[in-house]
């Protein structure tokens, strides 16, 4: 068919059970021009060695499993054309995460500040299915609609400085998806949100370094997302003071 | 070492559509129970979440109940069963209400109502979306509202390699956590399964790497017999290559089909979509791609031949409001912007109509198990889905099994440790001794391969008594091999090999039985076509096939009566 | 290779099963690529608290009387206070530029029941006001009358 | 000390943004002319004493110069101490934070003193 080309590329590798610290390995093979990069690590797993570990499912950029880093920068594999790259592509897992094995970094962490935020619509009297769907105009739904794009790659967290040195930040893919609930025309949640968002990890740790936004394959603008939720939860938290919430403090 | 064994009320395989919504069903069914959620992928990578089009149910002025049963029948070719179809169809609207209620960001209209599209073999606009990312947010609403009940305990990234089965009656499952290799059992009153279809036993699909049928085959070597797997869909419209999905949406929302002379052939020749020309129903219009292919006029392309579809005319504001998603997918995958030119597509397998074989309740066979989802065949979609059918069938089953579940579940002891314990041994010992094999001649990716290329050679969208016959002598060769395939990972963490070696296995059992009731099927009746049968055939035929496991042979096939009632069998024709 | 992160960054609450290789920061970090701009601009704050207390010493010398004025008039003249002022306005300019072009989208769609402008316009309205209050500054320190 | 700048880590986070917006603002003219055309020799006037009190004490600008003064500490303070953190030091986060907000306070309180005794 098309012409084959050759690439190399240097993988880390790491396996807890045999290796100290993670080492690379080199692959050299011939790739089609119109592969995306998951393409040729799921050549190399198949066909030249089978021991290398990954994550991957859709590969029609929206599960969220295949972020990895190339080159130094967070992308989502089965997204990034190879022909952008020159001969030798390096490729190691997704930065500030722990590494299970290989190209496998561990996600609870990351699960559990996605829990933190309560990403879920909260209401003070639930409805019945009976009731039928609420009513939100398109204008209310573009207002969030944006921060409910987020595929959970967490590449914005591999890109973060913030996130690298401060455990406890709830990062901007999280605050994203709870800012993305306080803004939503059906949540009355907001009040405990801001609670969760000037608590331990706070959003305010941000530092604006819009590198989350800038590595997002989807578009989601975390960066945007925890600049506004700072201001809403200082907004909320001046009503505090000056009007007391009742049944709190 | 001792396994470990821990005990929840009721176990869910799978953290799809299907699975969370009937996680979430028990939950609220009774807070008091506690629920073990066990996927092979953390929950919103399952491949739910690729689904684009939308999801039906009546929800305008000029729609009703009937007319959304009648279109589901009619779409299935007589073969869903109508007791189902009525249910089905009743429980939708309220469905699709309360993952509004969780969040779902559908689309609006003006005055904030939900707004629908049309769909392929829907009468009217009945189709809620969410832009076209309707799976994604619909998976991500049902497990975002998931995680605030804390008696959903999830097991992410474990892989279930077994039903333990005693006397009949289900009692858990054996785990295996990917992440270090050690297989545990989670014991269960009930067990549901919600592990997805299995279109990675074809080389062309839409469907992600995690759909290998694992659901399926777990029910089966069990002893639940698998329902007209025959059935296999194919969406007219996949990006060559690839083949991802460009969504029926495209054409709901206007999208025309164009050969290679730039006609519109639904139109300009009789392939039995009457007026409704783009929206025919999927087999259809898939049959009718591969005819115009035939009759030479396809477009040739890197991948093959191919068909245009032509969205130009609806104007970039239109494709960016409505299926944004099309767009993205087509300038990255296919270098193709469908603002200026046609995007190229052909037929692609997509969906499995048939799966575990289940009841109303999604209970089966074994007591205690149920099913629900694209893993299971509770008969809603016969011969042939109706697109958008399918999302809303996971919460709509989803939950009915959930809640059937948790009745069933108040009636059951726990069953004995003593068995359950010599079951998970030996599967300690299989799997132990799978990871350390080291001899063999055969290589995981290539049986794959063989498989994959035997699949679409006798199961395609026209199928034959002989090419059939020889794929199923293909898929007998397999079987045997799959005992010489040797690994070369010998490690206990996160070992994707071993995994993958044991996803062939599940792969060839639903393969196998895919080939062997459609030999027997000697009609053709929805996405079943058989060159050699061209027709349907209501004396013979209107009854499911069953796919019984046999060890060590073929599976014995059998038949099961059509649930029928208000609509008689007719010809279909639009 | 790049260096680590956080020992504890990322890491879950519960343990998981196996062991992990630490975390590590991206590799361009910190002056590499965009990182470089983000590191100096958390730099400047050096300087903007240099400038302040420089500010300070200038103020309270004007409230300190003539002599302590002229004196601080002096010291002004050093080639090293008056390289650090160029450093600082270079800083000011700096921040200016990629606070305004990043300020924007941090507007919440709506503050209470209020919307703000689109981006554009806002940004629009932070240099305007930026060139308006330094031109009304200079123009005052240079000895106008408003 | 932890849960305390926690507490008051919106009020802290409104100065800092006031310092890069309005310190910003403020200090661009304040730096060109003061810090460096006056010392260079231009517009002697400017820099009259006499001149420059009489400005300088108007209401008006003693809030001004205030502000120049307190609100660049902020987000000095605020900067050093994330740059501290990025920089591998969220452990002795609390004390380089402490410090850091310390000066400030301390520089804020005599900016409203050197304003008020003008
Ligand atoms: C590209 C595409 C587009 C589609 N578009 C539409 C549409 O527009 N409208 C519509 O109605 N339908 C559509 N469908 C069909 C629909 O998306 C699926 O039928 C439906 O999502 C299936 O959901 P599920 O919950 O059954 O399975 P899945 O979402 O596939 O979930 C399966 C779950 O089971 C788990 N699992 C599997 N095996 C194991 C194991 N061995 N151990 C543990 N866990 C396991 C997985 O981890 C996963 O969580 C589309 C499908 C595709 C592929
Ligand atoms: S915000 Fe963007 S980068 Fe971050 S997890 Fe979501 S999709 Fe990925
Ligand atoms: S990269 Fe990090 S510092 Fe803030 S703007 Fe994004 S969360
Ligand atoms: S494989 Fe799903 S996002 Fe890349």
């Amino acid at each position: 068919m098309s012409e084959r080309q050759k690439k190399t590329f240097v993988i880390t590798r790491f396996d807890p059970d045999t290796d100290e610290v993670p080492k690379t390995e080199s692959y050299e093979i011939e790739v089609e021009p119109y592969w995306k990069i998951l393409d040729a690590i799921n050549y190399i797993k198949d066909e030249v060695d089978p021991s290398l570990s990954h994550r991957w499912s859709c590969r029609m950029a929206v599960c969220g499993s295949c972020g990895m880093m190339v080159n130094g920068e967070p992308r989502l594999t089965c997204k990034d054309r190879l022909s952008g790259y020159g001969d030798t592509i390096e490729i190691s897992p997704l930065s500030n995460f722990p590494v299970i094995r290989d190209l496998v970094v561990e996600m609870d962490g990351f699960m559990d500040k996605f829990n933190q935020v309560k990403p879920w619509i909260i209401r003070a009297k639930e409805l019945a299915a009976e009731d039928g769907p609420m009513r939100q105009s398109p204008e209310e739904l573009e207002e969030f609609k944006q921060f409910s794009m987020c595929i959970n790659c967490m590449l914005c967290y591999s890109a973060c400085p913030v996130v690298a040195n401060e455990p406890e930040f709830l990062g901007p893919a999280a605050i994203a998806l709870g800012h993305r609930y306080n803004i939503d025309s059906r949540d009355e949640g907001a009040a405990e949100r801001n609670e969760v968002f000037r608590g331990e990890g706070t959003v305010f740790s941000c530092s604006y370094a819009n590198e989350c936004s800038e590595v997002c394959p989807k578009n989601v603008d975390p960066a945007a997302a925890v600049n506004q939720a700072k201001f809403n939860a200082v907004i909320d938290w001046a009503t505090g003071l000056v009007i007391s919430r009742d049944g709190k403090e | 070492m001792e396994i470990e064994s821990i005990s929840h009320d009721i176990v869910i395989v799978g953290g799809g559509g299907a699975g969370l919504r009937a996680a979430i069903a028990v939950a609220e069914a009774d807070p008091q129970l506690s629920i073990g959620m066990v996927s092979k992928v953390y929950p919103m990578r399952s491949h739910t979440v690729s689904a684009e089009g939308g999801a039906a149910a009546v929800a305008r002025e000029d729609d009703n109940f009937e007319m959304h049963g009648f279109d589901t029948v009619k779409g299935s070719d007589f073969l869903g069963d109508q007791d189902v179809i009525q249910y089905f169809v009743q429980e939708a609207p309220k469905e699709l209400a309360l993952l509004e209620h969780w969040g779902c960001p559908w689309s609006r209209n003006e005055d904030g109502s939900v707004a629908t599209r049309a769909f392929g073999g829907m009468s009217t606009k009945r189709t809620w979306y969410a832009t076209d990312k309707v799976g994604f947010h619909m998976l991500h609403s049902l497990f975002q509202h998931s995680m605030r009940f804390e008696q959903i305990v999830r097991y992410d990234e474990q892989f279930v390699t077994k039903l333990l089965v005693e006397d009949g009656v289900v009692r858990g499952v054996a785990s295996l956590n990917i992440r270090d290799g050690v297989l545990r059992i989670i014991r269960g009153r009930a067990v549901i399964l919600a592990t997805g279809g299995a279109g990675k036993i074809f080389p062309f699909t839409t469907n992600g790497n995690i759909k290998t049928g694992d659901g399926m085959s777990l029910a089966y070597r069990a002893g639940v017999p698998l329902k007209d797997m025959e059935f296999v869909q194919y969406h007219p419209t996949g990006l060559p290559g690839t083949g991802i999905l460009i969504t029926e949406a495209a054409r709901g929302e206007g999208g025309y089909l164009r050969n290679k002379d730039e006609e519109r052939f639904l139109v300009e020749r009789d392939y039995g979509v009457g007026t409704k020309a783009e929206l025919g129903p999927r087999d259809m219009i898939s049959r009718a791609i591969i005819q115009e292919i035939e009759a030479g006029r396809g477009l040739e392309g890197a991948h093959g031949q191919y068909m245009n579809l032509d969205l130009t005319h609806l104007g970039e504001e239109k494709i960016q409001a409505r299926i944004p998603m099309v767009r993205e997918l087509s300038k990255l995958y296919i270098d193709v912007d469908p603002v200026e030119a046609p995007i190229p597509i052909r037929p692609v397998v997509h969906y499995m109509m048939g799966g575990i074989d289940t009841d109303i309740d999604g209970a089966t066979s074994i007591r205690g198990l149920y099913a629900a989802g694209e893993c299971a065949s509770v008969s809603l979609n016969g011969a042939n889905r109706l697109g958008s059918n399918s999302l809303t069938e996971c919460l709509v089953f989803g939950a009915r099994a959930g809640r059937c579940a948790v009745d069933f579940s108040r009636g059951i002891d726990e069953g004995s440790d003593a068995n359950l314990r010599a079951q998970a041994e030996e599967e300690v010992a299989r799997i132990e001794a799978l990871r350390n094999k080291r001899s063999g001649n055969e290589k995981i990716s290539r049986l794959r391969e063989e498989l994959n290329t035997t699949m679409e050679s006798g199961c395609g969208v026209y199928r034959e008594e002989g090419s059939m016959q020889a794929s199923c002598e293909t898929i007998d060769v397999i079987k045997q091999r799959l005992a010489d395939v040797s690994l070369q990972d010998g490690s206990r963490v996160f070992n994707t090999e071993l995994i993958a070696a044991m996803e062939l296995a599940n792969m060839v059992d639903c393969a196998e039985a895919v080939a062997r009731c459609a030999v027997v099927r000697k009609e053709s009746r929805g996405a079943h076509t058989r060159r050699d049968h061209p027709h349907r055939d209501d004396q013979n035929f209107l009854h499911h096939s069953l796919a019984y496991y046999e060890p060590g042979s073929p599976p014995r096939v059998g038949t099961k009566p059509v649930t029928l009632g208000k609509w008689e069998p007719e010809e279909r024709k639009y | 290779m790049a260096r680590p992160a956080h020992p504890h960054a990322m890491q879950p609450s519960r343990p998981g099963s196996t062991r992990t290789a630490p975390p590590q920061m991206p590799p361009r970090y910190p002056m590499g690529g965009r990182y470089r701009n983000y590191t100096l601009f958390d730099a400047t704050g050096l300087v903007y608290l240099l400038v302040g207390f420089v500010a300070l010493r200038i103020v309270w010398a004007l409230g300190s009387g003539r002599e302590a004025w002229q004196s601080m008039l002096n010291q002004l003249e050093n080639p090293l206070y008056i390289a650090f002022h160029v450093l600082a306005f270079v800083s000011v300019v700096f921040v200016a530029v990629r606070f305004f072009s990043l300020f924007p989208k941090a507007q919440p769609p709506r503050i209470g029941p209020a919307k703000p402008p689109p981006a554009p316009v806002i940004t629009a309205m932070l240099y305007g006001v930026w060139f308006g209050i330094t031109a009304v500054m200079t123009f005052v320190l240079i000895g106008g009358n408003l | 000390m932890k849960t305390f700048l926690l507490r008051v880590e919106p009020l802290i986070w409104l100065l800092f943004g006031q310092g890069i917006l309005i310190g910003t603002m403020l200090l661009t003219g304040w730096v060109l002319v003061v810090g460096i055309l006056a010392p260079l020799g231009f517009f002697p006037n400017g820099m009259d004493y006499t001149r420059a009190l009489d400005v300088a004490s108007n209401p008006v600008s003693r809030l001004v110069l205030f502000a120049l003064i307190a609100l660049p500490l902020w987000k000095g303070a605020h900067h050093l101490r994330s740059l501290s953190i990025d920089l591998g030091g969220a452990d002795r986060d609390t004390t380089v934070a402490t410090t850091l907000y310390a000066l400030a306070v301390v520089g804020t309180i005599l900016a409203a003193i050197a304003v008020v005794r003008l």
